[in-house]
């Protein structure tokens, strides 16, 4: 039954439904941006509303929202973190820092593009983004989750070798378990 | 071969004087004569049990005086108990010292087997006289070789132990003599029998006075508190099994003289409570000061007078199952505590001081005496399956049925105490480590053997009691029936 | 053999109902939250949506044996406690296992499922999670105190140990025990407070702090079967609680109109408090809650 | 009196560090001294038990790239007084080491790991990881100022392009998502 | 010759050779370790019944031994748990010293234990209860000088115990003339009221002491945890069942005959409580498993006392069931820890960590013994606390039940502390060695939770020779009227039938157990320990990341005042005291000749002042 295609889709897109009206967010405040997440959830603009939902671990979470710009120190722990979540996930980048290096674009320790070592669904642009940014970025999301296109996670195993060589590029003493499925 | 009490004296007493003359012919005869000597009169003093035990008392008479007048020697079967067990001990103490200071030279030897010889027959003498100058003789020879082998070592601290034996002794001699004199002056005899007779026709108040000039001389010897001042340093001044012999032969003989004159001689009624009262301090201040001691021989010491405190307490019940717990309390201090003394001394062997804390870790050097010695402790402290527990509950059944609840509380209280001391140095022998360097010293053959003879007789004991309480029984029931003895010797006037 | 169908079935039924009472409430509960705090809130099916997306996680880890089975002992209480309550007082559709259904019995199988949670918790060798079991076990001991003191109150005031025997008194004397026996229902709802583990005795999972305590290894389909455990229990206590001290119920409405009520009480009282630490949180229930347990049994020995 | 009171410290320094050089026209609750490398430990161990300037505010590092040489800072204060102490050395800037002195203030161990990391100091009997801020560093010390930092991200970290005309993105993304950029939104536009 | 002497002749005998042939061979000292403890259990199960009598005649007292219903019952705990610790024991002991001696002791003990047991009359009894005394302190100091402290505390007080015992023996010879039970029991209702109380609360200190009743309970922990697990397991398994069995005898068949004796009840009751209480608090507190145990050991006894103390049909059922469990399930914990003590060598729990894929037998066996211990369905410690509770509600102790129940549940922290620190938690590379026990200490742990288990289902099995035993103490038959053999009921009418229980847990739970295999079978995966969510970071092999000290700190702050009171420091306190005093004592010996003579003069002055009081 389940392999028959049609039903493949009805399953697929209840489920894509279920996910995409429940987010559960992993919120990996590295930067300035953090400060921005507690608007977000709390009574003025009430992500809740649209099923986002903060989780307190890698393991419950759906979202790795990474808020600001990533030092090679705090990358290792990102890469960490993404692979310890459960299939299917997803990765937003929040602000300028993540899409390019922001203000940060000539520091000798920040990466700047974040997509060359994990696999980004969303970005969600500006020196902060505001809430309402942010929201917009959840709802973009949501909409990706529905047509089935937010696939980040897929991508990431998909092209591992890639995404490895880059992180080890930068991070040259690897001492993390591998990435086993 | 049915001997006569006699011998017992005459026989030791003639092989103490031979043995230096023996010596001059061959230097082994000196360590060899008294055991062949000893051996002869366990041979003889267990015949003449037997004989006793069949047909009643054995009284002798010295020559040919015919009590009361003459002196005489009854070997009833309490006293032809307690010398049995007195010889055997002798016995047990000669084949223990037998190779004793072999290497050094001949004379301290000679002195020794001497003085123990002395010892043994003043002490039979003790039990076996029925005359209490006689006895006061007998003492001053007892007390006398007890000097000389307390300060055999010859150091500092064993003379300063001899003196204070001496003083001790000589007030001893002089509340002894008082009290015969009191006694003579009053009733004009000096055999027990007539003066138990006789007893009654005494002023009351001298004849108080002499009884408690009688227990205080006795007391001295029979280490009551708090007349025992010597015994503490003597039993840890002098040889081992010295130590064992003054435990086994030479108190038990005192105890035997308070016994003999508080039941038979002296009519007192409160006299039973006063060893009661005297023998629980003693068991309580000795088993308490034994805990605090540093020096193994002087912790024995002392849980050896407690011991006798305990068989004066038993005593004092005045009834027959009491006299029966304090004989057996006494046959079981006599083999357990030479057991201690024996395998104690070896265990402190080399060492200068003898410190409990030199005995740490001994059992991995010397297995079998450690073995022993932890054997005696647990007989001693009236643990079951071991011979002390019977006298243990023989003293507590006679309690009971004398209604002395509080006394029964105390001892058991004090048991306790005893318990906590053998045990920590059990403890020590076995579970600590060794940390002084001083070289243990292997128990020689003979000593070992007499040391096994010993734990098979405490194992024998305490798994079959009944090899002895047949003897015990009568032993009680001859010292009780007191118009018996009387009757026994001075029916030889007819 | 029927009867085992039959109760097997029964049990299914039971086991659905509960399980969308319970989902609701928690959907409810956060609806609720929300329109305290002033916020539109998440739709009040949101945690179907929730429990739904978590069954339908592709990959999930664990970290051994205990682990992977910690959820089922979680389960198994869940299921057992629901069965041996009695839902309905008199309807065939929730048969059950109303053996003269023990309370002994409950407060021990109610027990079964922390400790199998906890040792799958423990195995997962997270810090966190340990730390987060010995906060709950210690609540545990806390309110277990008055909640005892509450039950035995009832035992001995009606001679009976078992949740019929209690429904059946209330039956006959048309009063609620909540009536009856004021302090015992006092004392009870306050150590309702701390089995749900809402604020202000949260502390257990706390999710900053601790990182979400004992579940912080656990995703997906885990995280499925403990949510859908918690939502059961929570209708199973909920029950239990109708059926002890507000007569019991004869319909599901009247159920649902009752548990509901009741559930509020923790949830409102949670809105408005802040955390306490464990040793606060296991003091509080020694004061006054037992002091009402206490109370009720003397009332239980006087009357 | 705060006058009489710096001019007293600067005696009592004076007269037991002979090197120490003093720069005193500061208006400020201040004073300056450079000394040689060697005087670091024992003038900041006299500042500390004999002078009350117990508490150490800062340490610092400053690379003067012409001179040659790396200038180390270490900032007293005492909290009796209210007086604060600038304590400068110079380092040769080819092979710049310095003494281990945590155990003067034990802070300090921490500001050593990062000249270390980040000027290249070398701290003789140091006891820390190699490791303070920087994971995995490869480069050259980053606090140098002979160190091209922007070149140096170049070599490392990829650039997004379209980063190096400054343009403004919005209008991309305007165009892209079919919005209308409001007008007073258009003035930031350029 | 009767049976029982040739049963007591093996022991002895192979107490003796079992101690000798290791100097010849360890295997031979082995085989005839196994035989001497096996042998005789054979025998007893097999050709003694109840009503069996031997005598032996000894220093002109008759001993007299004898099985009934009841002694019978504690002799299968003896030699059933005795059989299974002994072979335990072979794999224990494999490679330690001095195990004659070891070997030696344990025969001994169980001899003892036996002789307490089958004797009929008192002295026997006493002498068996020296024996075991001193036996089980032989291997109590087994290791090493350390606990030389321990040991002599714990032989002190069963030394008083016993000797109270000893007093109470004889007081109640001189009024009875006789040594047998049956007489003392008869006589007990014509003593005289201070002797009524007396009589049993002599006893019941010496059987308090070895029940490790509160206040008398200090040695236990100590001493529980410093013998060899192996001896353990029967030591607070069987060796404290012992006092559990003369508590019965001086509770059920002497004080029930008074009308005060319902106020002796009240107060053991309430003392096993409280001691169920300390215990269990004082469990949680510790970092050592052996400790742990026994102080859990100390708390369940608690529960057991309250049980027999209560006296109604259903708390005695109670109270020896618990008996039963408890030599089961403690037995199998002490075994555990002996086990993991052989396999890693350190029983502490911030040492040890994460053995459950190390050794997954004994953690089973861990498993259900805690699942027993804390009381938890379907295991039978349920049964046994379920009674116990219904028998406290319906006695009307109210408050009583509030304590048990604090401290059962209570005893969950420290269960679960055993399960956590052992063998949960992160898998450290320090333990990576350890392999699984060897077979023969495995499978008599194996074996008793099997039987825990049986037992929760069954609990007939046991609760019919408990129901005779206390027949024979005077009870009415409760068979169908308290339990059947799978069902047990309280007075009210309320039953639990157990089978259906367990069914449907086992049911739901592998239901459960299926749906979480079944469901993304192939895309779940064990990860190690090692990585876990924290923060992002990854710890590094030698990081230990295991989270044991100060394991249940929350807890013991809220119960901190009440653990600031220890007795220990009392009695430390007594201890002390007693030992100054004798210091003071021992100074009367100055050593100086010139004092001693002032004695003896002082001694015949005083005498003599008092002649008239004395003679």
């Amino acid at each position: 039954m389940v392999n028959d295609k049609n039903s493949q889709k009805i399953v697929d897109f209840i489920q894509n439904w279920a996910r995409k009206h429940s987010i559960w967010v992993l919120a990996y405040g590295t930067g300035c941006g953090a400060i921005e997440i507690p608007p977000t959830m709390t009574s003025r603009y009430d992500a809740e509303r649209l099923g986002v939902r903060g989780a307190a671990t890698p393991r419950q979470a759906d979202v790795l929202l990474i808020t600001g710009y990533l030092t090679v120190k705090t990358l290792k722990r990102v890469i960490r973190v993404y692979e310890q979540m459960q299939d299917p996930k997803y990765v937003i980048g929040f602000g300028s820092c993540t899409i390019n290096g922001g203000m940060y674009y000539d520091s000798y320790n920040t990466i700047k593009v974040l997509d060359k070592y994990l696999p980004v669904d969303v970005y969600i642009n500006g020196c902060m983004p505001r809430p309402e940014a942010v929201l917009s970025g959840f709802a973009r999301l949501q909409k990706r989750i529905a047509e089935g296109r937010a696939n980040g996670a897929q991508q990431y195993k998909d092209n591992l070798e890639w995404y490895r060589a880059n992180q080890k590029k930068i991070i040259p003493n690897w001492i993390m378990p591998e990435y086993n499925w | 071969m049915v001997g006569t009490p006699v011998l017992f004296i005459a026989i030791p007493l003639l092989a103490a004087f031979l043995i230096p003359l023996l010596g001059m012919i061959w230097k082994e005869l000196v360590r060899i004569v008294p055991g062949l000597v000893l051996t002869y009169l366990l041979i003889l003093a267990v015949n003449l049990l037997v004989h006793v035990l069949a047909h009643g008392p054995v009284v002798e008479v010295i020559a040919g005086w015919v009590p009361p007048i003459g002196i005489n020697l009854v070997f009833s079967v309490f006293s032809g108990f307690l010398v049995t067990l007195m010889i055997f001990l002798g016995l047990l103490v000669w084949a223990y010292s037998y190779r004793f200071k072999r290497n050094v030279d001949y004379e301290p030897a000679l002195k020794y087997f001497l003085m123990l010889m002395m010892l043994i027959t003043g002490s039979v003498g003790i039990v076996l006289t029925g005359d209490i100058f006689n006895m006061f003789v007998f003492i001053e020879i007892t007390s006398i070789s007890g000097y000389g082998l307390t300060a055999f070592y010859k150091g500092r601290d064993s003379a300063e132990a001899s003196f204070k034996y001496v003083l001790l002794g000589s007030v001893a001699s002089t509340f002894l003599l008082l009290a015969i004199m009191i006694i003579y002056s009053q009733l004009g005899t000096l055999n027990m029998a007539d003066i138990a007779n006789k007893i009654h026709l005494m002023n009351p108040t001298l004849k108080i006075v002499s009884y408690i000039f009688f227990v205080t001389a006795l007391g001295i010897e029979a280490e009551i508190f708090p007349l025992n001042g010597w015994a503490p340093d003597a039993y840890a001044e002098a040889p081992g099994p010295v130590g064992a012999a003054f435990a086994g032969i030479v108190v038990k003989a005192s105890v035997y003289a308070i016994i003999r004159y508080t039941f038979t001689i002296f009519d007192l009624s409160g006299a039973f409570n006063f060893l009661i009262i005297i023998g629980m301090i003693t068991l309580i201040v000795a088993e308490t000061a034994a805990i605090r001691q540093e020096k193994l021989k002087r912790m024995l010491a002392y849980s050896s007078i407690g011991q006798m405190g305990l068989v004066l307490v038993a005593f004092g019940f005045g009834t027959e199952e009491g006299v029966f717990a304090a004989l057996f309390l006494m046959l079981n201090h006599a083999i357990i505590k030479s057991l201690l003394f024996f395998s104690g001394s070896y265990l402190v062997y080399n060492s200068k001081c003898k410190y409990i804390k030199e005995v740490n870790g001994m059992s991995k050097f010397l297995p079998v005496t450690s073995l022993l010695f932890a054997l005696g402790a647990f007989a001693i402290v009236g643990l079951p399956p071991f011979a002390g527990f019977w006298s243990k509950l023989s003293v507590m059944t006679a309690a009971a049925d004398s209604n002395m609840i509080l006394i029964m509380v105390l001892v058991l209280m004090v048991s306790v105490v005893e318990l906590v001391y053998y045990l920590r140095v059990v403890n020590r022998i076995y579970f600590f480590k060794k940390e002084t360097a001083i070289e243990p010293k292997k128990p020689t053959f003979n000593a070992l053997v007499v040391m096994i003879v010993l734990g098979v007789i405490i194992l024998a004991i305490g798994f079959y009691p009944d090899v002895v309480t047949g003897v015990l029984h009568k032993a009680s029931a001859s010292l009780m029936d007191k118009s018996q003895y009387i009757h026994h010797v001075l029916s030889l006037r007819q | 053999m029927e009867k085992v169908l039959l109760d097997i079935l029964g049990a299914i039924v039971t086991f659905l109902v509960a399980f969308v009472v319970g989902m609701t409430y928690g959907g409810l509960n956060r609806k609720i939250t929300a329109r305290v705090q002033n916020r539109k809130g998440p739709p009040w099916y949101q945690n179907f949506i929730d429990a739904y997306k978590l069954s339908s996680k592709k990959s999930a880890i664990h970290h051994g044996v205990m682990h992977h089975l910690g959820p089922a002992f979680l389960m198994v209480t869940s299921v057992m406690t629901l069965l041996i309550v009695p839902v309905l007082s008199h309807n065939n559709w929730f048969p059950n296992l109303n053996f003269q259904g023990d309370l002994i019995f409950l407060l021990y199988i109610m027990t079964f499922g922390p400790l199998g949670m906890a040792l799958g918790a423990g195995q997962t060798g997270n810090p966190n999670s340990a730390i987060g079991v010995t906060r709950g076990l210690s609540m545990m001991v806390g309110f277990e105190i008055p909640w005892v003191l509450a039950l035995v109150a009832l035992m001995i005031q009606y001679h009976t140990t078992s949740i019929t025997g209690l429904m059946a008194v209330q039956a006959h004397s048309g009063t609620w025990l909540m009536f009856s026996s004021p302090f015992a229902f006092i004392a009870a709802v306050m150590a309702l407070f701390g089995m749900f583990r809402y604020s202000p005795f949260d502390i257990v999972g706390a999710p900053t702090e601790l990182a979400s305590g004992p579940i912080a290894e656990t995703g997906g389909k885990y995280l499925f079967v403990m949510m859908s455990s918690g939502s059961v229990f929570t209708f199973a206590k909920l029950t239990l609680y109708v059926d002890l001290f507000l007569g019991g119920a004869d319909n599901l409405f009247i159920l649902i109109i009752k548990t509901f009520a009741l559930y509020l009480i923790p949830l409102l009282y949670s809105l408005v408090s802040p955390r306490y630490r464990t040793e606060q949180a296991i003091r509080w229930f020694w004061g006054w809650p037992s002091f009402f347990g206490l109370l009720a049994i003397l009332q239980a020995i006087i009357f | 009196m705060m006058k009489e009171l710096k001019e007293k410290i600067v005696q009592r320094i004076k007269a037991n560090f002979a090197d120490a050089a003093e720069k005193n026209d500061f208006n400020y609750n201040r004073l300056d001294f450079t000394v040689k490398k060697e005087t670091i430990p024992s003038i900041l161990f006299y500042l500390k038990d004999e002078m009350g300037f117990i508490h150490l505010s800062d340490a610092n590092c400053v690379d003067w790239l012409e001179e040659g040489e790396l200038e180390l800072v270490f900032i007293v204060w005492s909290p009796k007084d209210k007086i604060k102490i600038f304590v400068r050395t110079r380092l040769d800037r080819d092979n710049p080491v310095m003494d281990n002195l945590d155990m003067i203030w034990p802070q300090l161990n921490t500001y050593e790991r990062e000249f270390r990391e980040m000027f290249g100091v070398q701290v003789t009997g140091l006891e820390a990881p190699d490791e303070f801020i920087l994971e995995d560093w490869q480069g050259p010390p980053p606090f140098r100022r002979d160190f091209d930092t922007a070149a140096y991200a170049e070599k490392t970290f990829w650039e997004r392009p379209g980063r190096e005309d400054a343009q403004d993105v919005r209008e991309t993304i305007a165009n892209r998502d079919g919005e209308e950029i409001p007008d007073f939104a258009k003035k930031y536009s350029r | 010759m009767e049976m029982i002497h040739i049963i007591f002749l093996i022991f002895l005998g192979g107490a003796v050779l079992t101690y000798f042939s290791g100097k010849i061979s360890k295997v031979l000292q082995d085989i005839f370790f196994l035989a001497s403890v096996l042998v005789p259990a054979y025998l007893f199960f097999a050709y003694v019944g109840a009503g069996r009598e031997a005598t032996l005649s000894l220093g002109g007292i008759t001993l007299i031994w004898g099985v009934n219903h009841f002694s019978w019952l504690f002799s299968l705990i003896v030699l059933g748990l005795g059989s299974m610790a002994a072979i335990y024991a072979i794999g224990y002991m494999k490679g330690k010293k001095r195990k004659g001696y070891f070997y030696f002791n344990f025969i001994l003990s169980i001899m003892a234990m036996m002789g307490i047991l089958l004797s009929i009359d008192l002295i026997s009894f006493f002498i068996f209860w020296e024996i075991m005394t001193w036996s089980s302190y032989l291997v109590t100091i087994y290791n090493g000088h350390d606990i030389q402290r321990i040991g002599i505390k714990y032989f002190v007080f069963s030394a008083i115990g016993a000797y109270a015992m000893l007093m109470a023996i004889v007081i109640v010879h001189h009024l009875t003339g006789s040594f047998l039970m049956s007489s003392m029991i008869n006589f007990y209702p014509n003593m005289s009221l201070s002797m009524q109380i007396w009589i049993p609360v002599m006893f019941l200190l010496a059987f308090g002491v070895k029940a490790a009743m509160m206040p008398l309970h200090v040695w236990a922990p100590d001493a529980y945890s410093n013998a060899p697990m192996a001896y353990t397991s029967i030591f607070s398994g069987a060796l404290s069942k012992m006092g559990i069995y003369g508590m019965v005898i001086v509770l059920v068949t002497m004080i029930n005959q008074i009308p005060q004796g319902f106020w002796f009840r009240e107060v053991i009751a309430w003392l096993g409580g409280i001691t169920a209480a300390i215990g269990t608090l004082w469990a949680i507190k510790q970092d050592d498993a052996k400790k742990l145990l026994a102080y859990s050991s100390v708390a369940q006894l608690g529960y057991i006392i309250t049980g027999i103390a209560i006296g109604t049909e259903l708390g005695m059922l109670a109270g020896l069931f618990l008996a039963v469990m408890h030599a089961l399930f403690k037995g199998t914990l002490f075994m555990v820890t002996g086990a993991i003590e052989k396999q890693t060598g350190t029983t502490n729990f911030n040492e040890v960590t994460g053995l459950i894929r190390k050794m997954p037998w004994t953690f089973i066996a861990a498993l259900l013994s805690i699942i027993a211990l804390a009381g938890i369905p379907p295991l039978g410690g349920f049964v046994g606390k379920w009674m116990l509770y219904e028998s406290l509600i319906t006695s009307n102790h109210y408050l009583l039940v509030i304590v048990i129940f604090f401290s059962s549940t209570a005893a969950f922290l420290y269960c679960y502390k055993f399960l956590f620190g052992f063998f949960l938690g992160q898998e450290e590379k320090e333990w990576a060695h350890v392999k699984e026990a060897p077979a023969v200490m495995v499978v008599p742990m194996l074996i008793m939770a099997v039987m825990m288990f049986v037992l929760g289902t069954f609990p007939g099995i046991i609760l019919k020779p408990i129901n005779s035993g206390l027949m024979d103490l005077g009870f009415v038959d409760s068979f169908k009227h308290l339990w059947e053999s799978s069902v047990i009921l309280n007075v009210w009418g309320n039953h639990v039938v157990l089978q259906p229980i367990l069914y449907w847990i086992i049911g739901i739970f592998v239901f459960f157990m299926i749906f979480l295999t079944w469901k993304g079978f192939k895309t779940t995966r064990y990860v190690s320990t090692k990585d876990i969510s924290s923060s992002g970071e990854v710890p590094a092999d030698d990081e230990n990341l295991t989270f044991s000290v100060g394991f249940m700190q929350p807890f013991m702050r809220a119960v901190a005042p009440a653990m600031r009171r220890q007795i220990d420091k009392y009695y430390n306190g007594i201890a002390d005291g007693l030992e100054s005093l004798f210091e003071f004592i021992r100074r009367i010996y100055t050593g100086n000749g010139q004092t001693y003579t002032i004695y003896v003069i002082v001694f015949v002055v005083i005498v003599l002042l008092f002649k008239n009081i004395l003679f």
